[in-house]
């Protein structure tokens, strides 16, 4: 982070650790709620949804780092919008083809991808500015680390909800769902329950450091 | 921001290079895009086709094929098999190539959202034999029983949709009533605590069918009984 | 009890004049109210802070050493909001310090050593014909006489007599309604010094060139209103009249709402609706001292409680300690909490060597029996109730602005909440289930807001 | 009430869906913009403004895809002809009335490329509405979204002067209440119903 | 001697003891409850109550506050969210809806005085969306052998479904039981309910809603000792009859008549004790009738036009969020204010 950002960074394992958890776009910097809460009500929905989003954020990193030198700055945001719709529109296409039942369940949410703020913020902030290698494996970072979030929601919800994850039963018959598990409310609850154990887990190391320098100063 | 203070040029590029970028990639992404449509085409039509056809033949029970049916006032057209997506009726067949019955879709506003059904109708015996709900958005464990519930879809093997004397309504219109309280075969039997989206189905039904099933006898005649089976089909 | 019974039987009083909000506390008028007004004697030592009134303090023209006598000036007034000060007995100036006042911290005071043996004759004076005076005259003689209102602002009177030149004052009000539970003052000065307080009256109208005068008490002061009825001149420039007995009736907005219905604008002066305002006692005492050109140098004081063995109403000279007064009565009952003026605005002593000033109307000594059940409540966070709502006088949100002040955004209580508005009467306070000490928290807020606007 | 009527399409999409609190859109805008009742306000009738803005252009685009069967570019132009419109509106503002501007400007480019404006194009094709639909949904759903967003600031503001716990503070108090809302919203569910 | 800010004298109860007497307020309601519906809905009370103290307590200790158990609020959401509840709701949902009530209605935002919304009400709202089925599930009134023998669904163990209550249902002696409301019953089938029976409670329904008159008379108690703000009840049902009464008014055939509206469901309980917490409801004096006025109408759009036969509970949590939108916009005009409020 102290290198300048201006220059294209070398390719290091932090390039792809840093979307799974420090700067995870859903967790940490609550970015694209809207297809976290909308299509997580069961697990298999959110990994699909988290496929395609990593699907789109991989090829237009790959494009917009290979075009970097040779889009004007004045229509780069313009450029970049352009293509991120393209691998949506495709994106949108493949999943008709391979299942109708999940393109009906994922509904709108699927072209919504285009403004999903991860992607052109990865754009804009990395891909433009390394090279492609870098940029698809930052891409892929960010693409796991949303899906990883996703797969949280979409799992509690399908756990609690239905009973089940990925469709098969986890439970007897006679198991009660929460059905407020699968509809909106629950969507919110799911995410501030997450958010809040990473809060008080963060907290929690926090205090921990600060002991454990308090006992080397002591020492 | 930062990116655009820190590229300040001395002189700003000509207007038309930035138009000749823009076009540039937007004829790129055209390219792409088509592409993308053109290869995924026949398999996304495939795929609503046989989307369709379980939808069809589950409300028709014994139907294996389907043929595509326009009707509105002025008649009753017959459409090829594959522009299925323009078809508001479909028409069942049974191995043999006999009529079985016409499956039509209906909607009404359910407790979430509009619920849409497709509906199986035989003319043999004038009523519906099969229902099922294409799209729904209704409470988890309540509402969308109306899918499972196996005593509520017993309902629709046999709901009477006659028509009156004159064929321009249904004889008796298709109710909801509460659980256990059917008497009359045109009335469906809800289910307790969903009764709202019960309702909504029994609406649907009777509004959809109210509509067009004078119609369809009045077009009757349009109607292919038979058809030949093709040797290909399976 | 009575004056809720008597309003429920007499229809005089179902159509009696009041404001809206307020509250109703108890008002424990019983110990001194049938008590006749009685002198107290001189303590040895008396203490005269410099600031006695709102303003500027007065600059001492006496040194350390000097003989004064009763009734002669010892400072001069500093300025136009200013007054002087008159030495209240005849003794020996024996210096002139830092010494502990009610309002917290130390002022300059000047210490008066009261010669024992002296009659304490009032040999400082000058008769004058108040009708011939000017009204500019008579402005300039109450400014010498050093007089502020008595009824607990201290705000100097001389000021309130010269309105901004735009306004036009028509109606003198004479503020009557001693709403402060306990205290008697007013009420028995209303009584006994009936002639003065018509005077006064008079003098404040030509001083304004006012046609109408007011005299305001409350339905639980009827006496009073019979005595000055009795009194008042035949060509009927001067009324008076009661209205509903409720707190904080005293307030001048209150009492101008409740016997004309007028509204005095936030931030703006009585005068802007065309109204002077007077407490009955600084009336009563200009009354006195103007026709004999003589200066403030002693008040009436209730000194009074459950834990006083002898409560009444006293004329006490000014400066007069606590202690002596306090020895002299006798105290009764546990440990005590002492309180210079009423129960709901006075403010909490700690050292029984404050001194009684212009503006003390009230000595109030409760005993640890009255305040137990106050120290035993904790505070709550605010349960949003809405009872502060519906006492505030002033039509405040306290609720919110108390949240406010919880979370130190002073700025904003002031912008969006009408903080300056509040002139501290406690109601809030005094409703508050949760106990949340709101007029405090207000205090604070006005003052880091004073402290924030003088810093830039 | 039929389930096309107009005031059906504007009841589900105000209340009963609504945009913010079932359908999740536009939640970005909702979480960021909420700290004040003030702004929320002006941002509410910005997006009210965009959303009929965008429902128009989209109408009309989709209109002429389909005559030319083009339908495969309808997300691409969606995108690039709403946020042009809106750039071309804001620019006609500015000019025309500053102190409008002044209100909704700083707000505009932030909702332009928003998933609620492209949703609410997205929706009214997927639902074939009319015009007149277009436009009662749009307004419907920009309405709904300021509503949300009112009730949630007003209630962040309350709560700013609560003792919440360290750890709730933050975006998880803000997802906990946008869930009671939701919780709430609820009760609306089958209004108008059989 | 100690020092002390004016004023020197206070009066109002305290909040415990404003809390306290609420608590007395209910306790009847909960009596006649127990005796209309057995010892299912004693368990009921007991589960909440217990439930709400213990997450109280355990939050507070999590958090290293001192516990707030005492101030007895606690207990008011405790027992107003079992009320609240079917008679044979399973216990173990009604320990959820409790943990649910505490931990996020009221200790997330900070406990007493902070919480945004009705708690008691947010935890049957989450109920009511993750057991949809056993929140609508009622059981008759007045059943021979209710303080032997609890109602089947209420023991159902924790996690599983409870099994459907019809079969017991049908094994008692009564004629005609059709397991719903009257509400219900008017909704769906137009089936009004005697106005007598609503008014005494006999009538199927939550635990502690079926006896408007006695509510009524608690809320009296109430009012009397100046512990409750009666405007809102007084707005709320005014406003609600008013509502009604139009749409009765136009066609009699369909909607039902002002007095049964007052009567059934949980209107009257909601009216006195829920839109009436003091925390959630606005104080300014023109807040207070508009926020009545907003419940009384929303419940009554909901009940003849909602999907629900009931709307209070959302009605009430609907309020309660825009209170602070009611009380921006209708602050007091001040003494002496030369222009209103919000004219900027």
């Amino acid at each position: 982070m102290v290198n300048d950002p201006r220059l294209p960074e070398p390719l290091s394992w932090d390039t792809f650790q840093q979307g799974l958890w420090k700067e995870n776009p859903v967790f940490v910097m609550l970015l694209g709620l809207c297809p976290v809460l909308a299509v997580t009500n069961n697990a298999m929905n959110a990994l699909a949804m988290g496929l395609a989003t990593t699907f789109v954020l991989i090829c237009s990193g790959v494009l917009v780092s290979l075009l970097r030198k040779v889009i004007p700055k004045q229509v780069r945001i313009a450029s970049y919008i352009i293509i991120i719709a393209t691998f949506v529109t495709i994106v949108d296409y493949a999943i008709q083809a391979i299942s109708l039942d999940l393109y009906k369940a994922l509904g709108a949410f699927i072209q919504l991808i285009v403004v999903n703020c991860i992607i052109l913020g990865r754009a804009e902030a990395y891909a433009s500015k390394n090279t492609i290698v870098n940029a698809s494996v930052n891409a892929l970072g960010m693409g796991v680390g949303f899906t990883f979030a996703l797969l949280c929601l979409g799992g509690v919800r399908e756990v609690f909800g239905s009973g089940s994850l990925f469709g098969f039963s986890l439970f007897a018959p006679s198991f009660q769902p929460w059905s407020i598990f699968v509809l909106p409310p629950g969507g919110f609850f799911v995410l501030a329950f997450w958010l809040f154990l990473f809060s008080v887990i963060k907290e929690r190391r926090k205090a921990a450091a600060q002991l454990k320098q308090e006992a080397g100063n002591a020492s | 921001m930062s990116g655009q203070e820190t590229s300040k040029q001395p002189a700003r590029p000509r207007s038309s290079s930035l138009i000749i970028a823009l076009t540039a990639i937007s004829m790129t992404s055209g390219l792409l895009v088509v592409l993308a449509f053109q290869l995924t085409l026949p398999r996304i039509n495939l795929n609503k086709q046989r989307a369709l056809e379980r939808a069809v033949f589950t409300v028709l029970p014994e139907s294996t094929v389907r043929k595509n049916y326009y009707l509105d006032t002025d008649g009753l057209t017959l459409l090829p098999d594959d522009s299925f997506a323009q078809a508001n009726v479909y028409a069942g067949y049974n191995d043999q190539g006999t009529f079985t019955g016409m499956a039509i879709e209906g909607s009404a506003r359910g407790y979430q959202d509009i619920v849409k059904v497709l509906y199986g109708y035989s003319f043999e015996n004038q009523s519906i034999v099969g229902m099922t709900v294409l799209q729904s958005s209704e409470t988890p464990g309540l509402g969308d029983k109306v899918e499972t519930d196996p005593e509520f879809l017993a309902n629709f093997i046999q709901l009477d949709a006659r028509l009156n004397d004159a064929s321009s309504a249904l004889a008796n219109p298709i109710v909801t009533v509460k659980r256990g309280k059917k008497i009359h075969p045109w009335q469906i039997d809800g289910i307790s605590g969903a009764t709202v989206t019960s309702k909504a189905i029994g609406a649907a039904l009777r509004d959809s069918a109210g509509q067009m099933l004078p119609l369809l006898v009045k077009y009757e005649s349009s109607l292919e009984r038979t058809i030949p089976i093709s040797k290909g089909h399976e | 009890m009575t004056t809720a019974y008597k309003r429920l039987i007499d229809p005089r009083m179902w159509f009696m004049g009041t404001f809206s909000h307020g509250i109703h506390p108890a008002e424990n008028k019983q110990y001194t109210a049938d008590k006749a007004i009685q002198r107290f004697p001189f303590a040895p030592e008396l203490i005269l802070p410099l600031s006695q009134h709102a303003g500027a303090p007065s600059v001492p023209i006496v040194r350390p050493g000097q003989e004064v006598v009763r009734g002669e000036p010892i400072a001069e007034a500093a300025g136009f909001m200013s007054v002087p000060l008159h030495a209240p007995a005849t003794g020996v100036i024996k210096k002139i310090d830092l010494m502990p006042t009610a309002k917290g911290p130390r002022t300059l005071s000047i210490i008066l050593e009261v010669y024992p043996g002296d009659s304490q004759e009032m040999r400082f004076y000058q008769t004058r014909n108040v009708d011939t005076m000017t009204p500019q005259e008579i402005t300039q003689a109450v400014q010498d006489a050093g007089l502020v209102g008595l009824g607990g602002a201290a705000f100097p009177t001389h000021v309130k007599l010269s309105p901004p030149k735009e306004h036009t004052v028509e109606t003198v009000l004479i503020n009557g309604c001693e709403c402060e539970p306990f205290l008697t003052t007013d009420y028995r000065v209303m009584l006994e010094q009936t002639d003065d307080l018509i005077e006064g009256t008079r003098i404040f109208m030509k001083a304004l060139g006012a046609k109408k005068a007011i005299i305001g008490t409350e339905d639980n002061k009827l006496a009073a209103v019979e005595a000055i009825r009795a009194k008042l001149p035949a060509d009927g420039s001067i009324t008076v009249k009661a209205v509903k007995t409720k707190y904080p009736q005293g307030a001048e907005k209150m009492l101008a709402k409740s016997l004309l219905n007028l509204e005095i604008p936030s931030g703006g002066y009585p005068s802007s609706v065309g109204l002077a305002v007077f407490n009955v006692s600084s009336t009563a005492e200009i009354g006195a001292l103007l026709p004999v050109g003589g200066g403030v140098i002693e008040r009436v004081v209730t000194i009074t409680g459950p834990g006083v063995e002898k409560p009444g109403n006293y004329i006490v000279a000014i400066g007069t300690p606590l202690r002596f007064i306090l020895d002299q009565l006798g105290l009764k009952g546990g440990s005590q909490h002492l309180i210079l003026g009423g129960p709901m605005m006075g403010s909490a002593i700690s050292s029984l060597d404050v001194p009684i000033t212009k503006g003390c109307g009230g000595v109030l000594v409760l005993t640890e029996e009255d305040t137990r059940g106050e120290t035993s409540r904790g505070v709550h966070p605010c349960i949003s109730c809405g009872k502060c709502v519906e006492a505030c006088p002033m039509h405040l949100n306290p609720c919110n602005m108390g949240k406010l002040a919880y979370k130190h955004r002073y700025a904003e209580i002031a912008e969006s909440f009408h903080l300056n508005d509040c002139f501290e009467c406690g109601c809030c306070s005094y409703v508050c289930p949760s106990s949340i000490p709101l007029v405090q928290y207000f205090r604070i807020a006005k003052s880091a807001n004073r402290e924030k606007a003088k810093a830039s | 009430m039929q389930a096309d009527s107009l005031t059906f399409i504007f009841l589900n999409a105000f209340i009963i869906n609504n945009f913010v609190l079932a359908m999740f859109l536009g939640l970005c805008p909702f979480l960021g913009v909420s700290a004040k009742l003030k702004t929320a306000w002006n941002m509410g009738l910005a997006v009210i403004f965009v959303m009929l803005v965008s429902s128009t252009c989209a109408y009309a685009i989709n209109t002429l895809l389909v005559r030319y069967n083009l339908e495969f570019l309808r997300l691409i132009c969606y995108i690039a002809v709403i946020a042009s419109s809106v750039q071309l509106v804001e620019m006609a503002i500015k000019k025309l009335s500053p102190a409008l501007f002044r209100m909704l400007g700083i707000f505009l480019p932030l909702i332009t490329t928003n998933c609620a404006i492209l949703g609410l194009a997205l929706f009214q094709t997927n639902r074939e509405y009319n015009f007149t639909q277009c436009l009662a949904f749009s307004v419907g759903a920009g309405a709904g979204f300021t509503l949300a967003l009112m009730l949630m600031a007003g209630l962040r503001e309350k709560l700013e002067l609560a003792d919440v716990p360290d750890v709730t503070k933050g975006a998880a108090l803000s997802l906990t209440l946008a869930g009671l809302l939701s919780l709430a919203f609820m009760g609306f569910a089958g209004l108008g119903g059989q | 001697m100690e020092l002390r800010a004016s004023p020197h004298l206070r009066v109002s109860p305290s909040v415990e003891v404003i809390m306290r007497n609420v608590v007395y307020a209910l306790l009847p309601i909960c009596a006649f409850s127990v005796y209309q519906f057995g010892i299912s809905v004693f368990a009921l009370l007991a589960v909440s109550v217990i439930t709400c103290l213990l997450t109280e307590n355990l939050i507070c200790r999590l958090s290293g506050k001192t516990p707030t158990t005492g101030d007895w609020s606690v207990v008011i959401s405790a027992l107003l969210l079992a009320l609240t509840l079917p008679p044979g709701f399973p216990l173990w949902m009604a320990a959820v809806a409790s943990f649910v009530c505490v931990a996020v209605g009221k200790m997330l935002f900070g406990g007493l005085g902070f919480n945004v919304m009705n708690p008691a009400l947010v935890g049957r709202a989450f109920v009511q969306a993750a057991f949809p089925a056993s929140i609508t599930s009622w059981t008759p009134y007045m059943l021979p052998g209710r303080f032997a023998e609890f109602i089947p669904t209420s023991l159902a163990t924790p996690f599983l479904r409870p099994a459907p209550l019809a079969e017991w249902i049908a094994g008692k002696p009564l004629d005609g039981f059709s397991g719903a409301t009257p509400l219900a019953l008017m909704k769906f089938d137009h089936v009004p309910t005697d106005s007598i029976q609503l008014l005494i409670g006999t009538t199927a329904g939550s635990a502690g809603e079926t006896s408007a008159l006695l509510i009524f008379i608690c809320g009296i108690y109430l009012v009397v000792r100046k512990m409750m703000d009666w405007r809102i009840t007084a707005s709320v049902l005014l406003v609600a009859s008013a509502t009604s009464g139009i749409f009765y008014w136009m066609d009699q055939s369909i909607y039902p008549d002002p007095l049964f509206t007052l009567c059934s469901g949980g209107l009257m309980l909601g009216a006195v004790f829920m839109a009436t917490d003091m925390v959630a409801s606005p104080v300014t004096p023109w807040g207070v009738w508009i926020y009545g006025a907003l419940i009384g109408f929303v419940t009554i759009i909901i009940r003849l036009f909602g999907g629900l036969s009931e709307g209070v509970m959302y009605a009430i949590l609907l309020a309660n969020a825009s209170s602070p939108l009611i009380s921006a916009v209708t602050q007091p005009r001040i003494y002496g204010a030369t222009k209103p409020k919000g004219t900027e």
